[in-house]
């Protein structure tokens, strides 16, 4: 029963960091219907971040406390300067064009980032520091949850209620859901759409930033290649919840985590990727309106 | 605004883009650390590199976003601009012909003139051209966007491994299995995924991809895992084992013979009731489906083709390296075809083999390129997409005669 | 007069929403006969119903070619319906953008042609064969409806009339026996409007193709159709002569409104 | 208040608007008539820079506009009523009529203005809170008309806004744009297919064919012109 709980937990943990990162995909996609491939580059570049300014400030005699806000502060910002630049550059050019140009392009991105950071990096795994504290409070139950799992489950459900609020009451919020809806409408009220979009892909790699630090952490060790796989993993969690969703993109990561844990633990580790990726390939065969989306009528 | 005032608002905007250049790839290109053993490396030559870098290649990136503005505008007006240099030559038979005859001394005397190295890369290189040519019926044709192509590469690969290794099967029994064993998975898989719109196809043919290798490193018993099988066999002519420095140079024909057998092929489909059908399905799907063009059918029939040239060239790959491992047939391998594909110019025969020449060849030869291979692909798909999306070559198709 | 077309109690819900509520209607052989009424009335929805675009909720829809025995076509894909004769051409033009005028219509062909992969790579004397029937076939068409002087512009550079009319003669190539159109004459000219007129009288008159059209421009229509069907709200709320129609004070209502003639 | 000048625009690779000028004074209501696809729309989506000019100018009280941003041409007064209605789907009849009022700042004007709104169609203040795409036709465009008043324009594009509808609805919604006209002082430039119906509330128009305007001159004329009646009016 323990493992049981164990299971349930690892997988609400993992499906928390895919959250993180399945939210920037997905409002991307809700806005510009561009499947954003270079998004788990951006995560991985925020890992990177994080780990480079931690070691930086921590030779510089910064404390721990003062080393984890910043180095997660500037993993933040990189990412989100990362990701705007990308779309200016990969994106922006092709808003009129057909839709599979942008995605080659956001694929070309995608390999370009990897092996930027390959190059100016290393290809070796680069362990990375544990950011996240001990809590006292949190020892005498040590063997059921640690203070990493407390961490991300409630960043993940910080960042969640911070962005619905957003999306919901604020005025970019407002701009944001109008363009997704009628671009050349939400232009016509007045919406300035290049900055509204602009503006969704730095919130959106904020959060993946946010994400790479908590996993890079998590899981002690990061390279260039992080990015593809959790981006792929993040795009069926999108895609599972319904793409464009919100509420979708978290419902689909949480179902995906859980999946992934109880698959690798009572089947088998060696498949780990297959059943996230066999998970994406049904979805998308049999629902690819996902859990909460809506199907997009066929026009004619 | 004076002509000076504008080249000042230039300069400025240059100025504030390498400026950002600098602050965005400060921690990745300047600091390096070594967690291990706790130190930190400074490399402050970079920041300058990217700053004289980002601060030129600005001003070419406006300056060719004017021009493909200026290109459209006359399009839009009527004149055709951009007829390449060797489209012109090409519709020249004063040109084409000698063009054509020094182009077969060159294959035919090459692998007698050069080193067996060069002769082997040259194989490669041909190898990317069928494959990309491959390709270009699922991609350039059909429109279909297969990310996944590389899983029947390995299909065909692991198809001549396995027979060689348990059966003892040779090359050229194999061949044909491979082909057919690529069109059948391309049916396989193409089947259940062919109905999901553009981006959706993309991402599941990725899936399919990763699941193929991921089953090929993970299933020991089948696929011997990551450690590969080494020791295929050669080709062999009839009974007859080459010695290494001959069966390079009788792969090389052979991939000749099978890169012009691939050129014919596409270009009959291309131009028959079947490759009109997938440039119209490319088109508009749905007055496709309307005029009683059976969509899934036709689809299904691009994918399973391009599978099977991947099949062909699997077959081909095992006998060329006698050694093969899930580990070359990575999400990388297909995001190369791809590239060759776009950057060659989707639909183009001619672009395509231009663009495997160029991006298999180039970094083989100049030491630079190597390093910065992948690098190089990336770039050259966003650069690619976004100022040429029709690639090198512009496709052009045949036009039909009529009888009054 | 043998009924071509039967469609029965057709209905399609979208959702919660009734696009078409149990629609009757019919086309008999030889007539040219229009439906009107108003934007979002669900003309286009019935069309994609009986062209298999949409599975309709319930109903029926049937269809008797002249010569061939009567066929229940509901449920069919869209190449199967044109595969049995019914051709159709679309509300926002859907023409192949980037192939000349005579691939287009070669196009058309397709349904009517056989030659597979192993024939397009052999080229043998039947592909050949067939290859230039499809080509003659095609030009001969174009002749028919004005446009081979354009055979090898790209569809995309034609002015909008002759898309809209190098639409009908793409469906014309699939050689059905009804044609739908779906508001041919939108965005055209008055005189590109008098030309259609004759184009669709003499494709009904020659070629012996029955005509089912969606229509706003009321002149085209009082003078083309033989019969009339007034749509609203999914549901069909009047039927008949176009003398009929326009006196009808339900139609008057809905659609036409007091001042139309005024 | 607007001049257009020589104006040439395109759609995709082809030419939709040739040397169209257009000139609308302060406290008109002009309109504009022509078949479906002669390029009424694009004139439009280029006077609000959806569309841009290629060549030519468009002048907004005197200022050059046709290099803005959608986004400053609404700020400087003129607002649009698309084709469609273009309804939010998803937003609720308030937040349609919030995004209307987008860029204004003065929170106590817009709750007066919202107030005003739900006086003049009641329907859309029982409404305020169901998403826009479960109105009717009618009610859309009621929706789609005020969301564009909620900005306070100068000057006010309406294409097409009797498409689709019954005619008793057609006469409301001509009785309250020529109410917006008087009461508020808001020029109107008015697209329509129906042209007897544009015809009797506009003071002046244009007729426009394959992108060229063929014709200018007084509504009245313009109701008499032979031609007009023929291609037009149906007469």
């Amino acid at each position: 029963m323990e493992y049981f709980f164990e299971l349930i937990l690892g997988g609400l943990t993992r499906g928390s960091i895919y959250a993180l990162i399945a939210l920037g995909y997905t409002m991307v996609y809700g806005i510009v219907e561009l499947i954003n491939f270079a998004h788990g580059e951006i995560y991985m570049i925020g890992a990177f971040t994080a780990l480079i300014f931690t070691s930086v400030l921590t030779l510089l005699g910064f404390n721990e406390i003062a080393v984890i806000v910043l180095a997660s502060l500037l993993a933040v910002i990189y990412s989100s300067a990362y990701g705007y630049t990308v779309e200016k550059i990969a994106y922006k050019p092709l808003r009129n064009a057909p839709r599979l140009s942008p995605l080659i392009s956001a694929i070309g991105m995608s390999i370009f980032l990897q092996n930027y950071v390959l190059l100016a990096q290393t290809s070796d795994f680069l362990p990375f520091p544990n950011l996240i504290p001990e809590f006292e409070f949190i020892k005498p139950y040590r063997h059921i949850i640690g203070s990493p799992e407390i961490i991300i489950l409630l960043t993940t459900s910080i960042a969640m209620v911070l962005l619905t609020f957003l999306i919901k009451f604020t005025r970019i919020g407002k701009a944001m859901r109008a363009t997704a809806q009628d671009r050349n409408m939400a232009m016509l009220v007045g919406v300035n759409v290049n900055r509204v979009i602009s503006i969704t892909f730095i919130i959106g790699s904020a959060l993946a930033a946010l994400g790479g630090v908590l996993i890079a952490s998590h899981v002690g060790q990061i390279n260039f290649y992080i990015g593809f796989i959790a981006g792929i993993k993040a795009f069926t969690a999108a895609v599972l919840g319904g793409i464009g969703s919100i509420p979708g993109a978290v419902l689909g990561a949480l179902v995906l985590g859980l999946t992934e844990s109880f698959a690798t633990g009572y089947v088998s580790s060696d498949y780990e990727d297959v059943f996230a990726f066999g998970l994406l390939v049904l979805i998308l065969i049999f629902r690819p309106a996902g859990i909460l989306g809506r199907a997009a009528a066929q026009k004619v | 605004m004076s002509f000076r005032d504008d080249k000042i608002q230039e300069i400025k905007k240059s100025l504030l883009v390498s400026i950002w250049f600098m602050f965005l790839t400060f921690p990745i290109m300047v600091i390096r650390v070594n967690p291990i053993e706790k130190a930190v490396e400074w490399r402050w030559e970079n920041m300058l590199v990217v700053g004289i870098g980002s601060f030129l290649l600005s001003f070419v990136w406006r300056y060719m976003l004017k021009k493909k503005e200026a290109g459209e505008k006359r399009a839009e007006i009527g004149e055709s601009g951009n007829t390449f240099l060797i489209q012109k030559i090409l519709e020249e038979p004063r040109f084409c012909i000698p063009l054509l005859i020094t182009l077969t001394i060159i294959a035919v005397a090459f692998p007698f003139i050069f080193s067996m190295y060069q002769t082997n890369i040259m194989t490669t290189a041909l190898m990317y051209v069928v494959l990309g040519l491959g390709l270009n019926i699922v991609v350039g044709l059909a429109g279909l966007l297969d990310l996944g192509y590389v899983a029947f590469y390995a299909v065909g690969a692991y198809c001549y491994a396995l027979l060689n290794h348990h059966f003892g099967l040779g090359f050229w029994s194999v061949l044909p299995i491979g082909a057919v064993l690529g069109f059948i998975f391309g049916i396989l898989l193409g089947f259940p995924v062919l109905r999901l719109r553009g981006d959706y196809l993309a991402i599941v043919t990725l899936g399919f991809g990763e699941i193929i290798r991921l089953v090929l490193e993970n299933w020991n018993e089948f696929s011997f895992g990551p450690s590969g099988i080494a020791n295929i066999d050669r080709p062999a002519f009839w009974d007859f084992q080459f010695s290494l420095q001959n069966a390079t140079i009788y792969l090389y024909f052979l991939m000749i013979g099978l890169t012009l057998f691939t050129i014919f092929v596409v270009n009959r489909l291309q131009n028959s009731r079947i490759g009109r059908a997938w440039i119209a399905l490319r088109e508009d799907e749905t007055a496709c489906q309307a005029m009683g063009i059976d969509k899934t059918r036709t689809k299904l029939t691009a994918f399973a083709l391009g599978a099977t040239w991947a099949g062909m060239v699997g077959v081909i790959f095992a006998a060329k390296t006698t050694f093969i491992n899930p580990a070359s047939f990575t999400f990388l391998e297909s995001a190369m075809i791809l590239s060759i594909v776009v950057l060659g110019g989707m639909g183009s025969i001619l672009g395509v083999i231009i663009g495997a020449l160029i991006l298999i060849l180039l970094p083989e030869y100049l030491r630079v390129f190597s390093d910065y291979r992948m690098l190089l692909f990336g770039a050259i798909m966003v650069i690619m997409m976004v100022f040429r999306p029709q690639g090198i070559i512009t496709n052009i198709r045949r036009r039909y005669k009529f009888n009054e | 007069m043998n009924t071509i077309l039967e469609v029965k109690d057709l209905t399609m819900d979208f959702g919660g929403l009734r696009a078409l509520d149990h629609l009757d209607l019919n086309v008999v052989e030889g007539e040219i006969a229009a439906i009107i009424g108003p934007n979002g009335a669900g003309k286009t929805t019935f069309f994609n119903c009986i062209t298999g675009i949409y599975n309709p909720t319930e109903g029926e829809v049937l269809i008797s070619p002249p010569g061939k025995k009567r066929k229940k076509i509901n449920g069919l894909k869209p190449n199967r319906v044109t595969e049995n004769g019914m051709a159709r051409t679309f509300q926002n033009i859907r023409l192949f953008p980037d192939m000349t005028v005579l691939e287009n219509v070669m196009i058309g062909r397709h349904c009517r042609t056989s030659s597979g992969i192993v024939g397009a790579i052999l080229r043998g004397r039947s592909t050949n064969k067939e290859e230039k029937e499809i080509v003659d076939f095609s030009y001969n068409i174009l002749k028919k409806t004005s446009l081979s002087h354009l055979v090898n512009e790209l569809a995309k550079n034609l002015p909008y009339g002759a898309q809209r009319r190098l639409e009908i003669a793409r469906a014309m190539a699939t050689e059905p026996f009804l044609l739908l159109l779906d508001e041919p004459a939108a965005g055209m000219n008055p005189q590109e409007t008098r030309e259609l007129d004759e184009l669709i009288t003499r494709i009904r008159d020659e070629e012996s193709i029955s005509i089912l059209m969606i229509e706003h421009d009321m002149k085209l229509v009082m003078s083309l159709s033989d019969r009339i069907f007034v749509m609203d709200y999914g549901r069909k709320i009047a039927q008949g002569s176009p003398y009929d129609i326009i006196n009808n004070p339900v139609v008057i209502k809905a659609y036409l409104g007091e001042d139309i003639y005024a | 208040m607007l001049r257009l000048r020589n104006v040439n625009s395109f759609y995709g690779n082809i030419q939709v608007l040739k040397n169209i000028n257009v000139e609308i004074s302060r406290g008109e209501i002009i309109t504009l008539i022509g078949a479906n696809g002669a390029g009424k729309t694009t004139t439009l989506m280029t006077i609000s820079g959806i569309v841009p000019a290629r060549s030519g100018e468009v002048l907004f009280m005197e200022k050059p506009i046709h290099n803005m941003r959608p986004d400053i041409i609404v700020s400087l007064g003129i607002s649009q009523v698309p084709e469609g209605r273009r309804i939010f789907p998803y937003l609720t009849v308030s937040e349609n009529l919030d995004m209307g009022a987008f860029l204004r700042t003065d929170s106590e004007n817009i709750k007066k203005d919202m107030e005003y709104i739900f006086e003049l169609f009641p329907i859309l203040g029982q409404r305020r809170n169901q998403p826009g795409k479960t109105l009717s036709g009618g009610e859309q465009q009621m929706l789609a008309i005020s969301r564009a008043i909620m900005a306070r324009p100068k000057l006010l594009l309406l294409d097409e806004p009797s498409l689709g509808l019954a005619p008793l609805i057609v006469k409301q919604l001509f009785e309250i744009i020529k109410k917006i006209n008087i009461e508020n002082q808001t020029t109107i430039f008015l697209v329509e297919q129906n042209a007897n119906l544009a015809l009797k509330v506009a003071h002046r128009g244009y007729v426009m064919e394959n992108g060229r305007i063929t014709l200018s001159d007084s509504a009245e004329n313009l109701f008499s012109n032979e031609n007009v009646k023929k291609a037009y009016l149906g007469l």
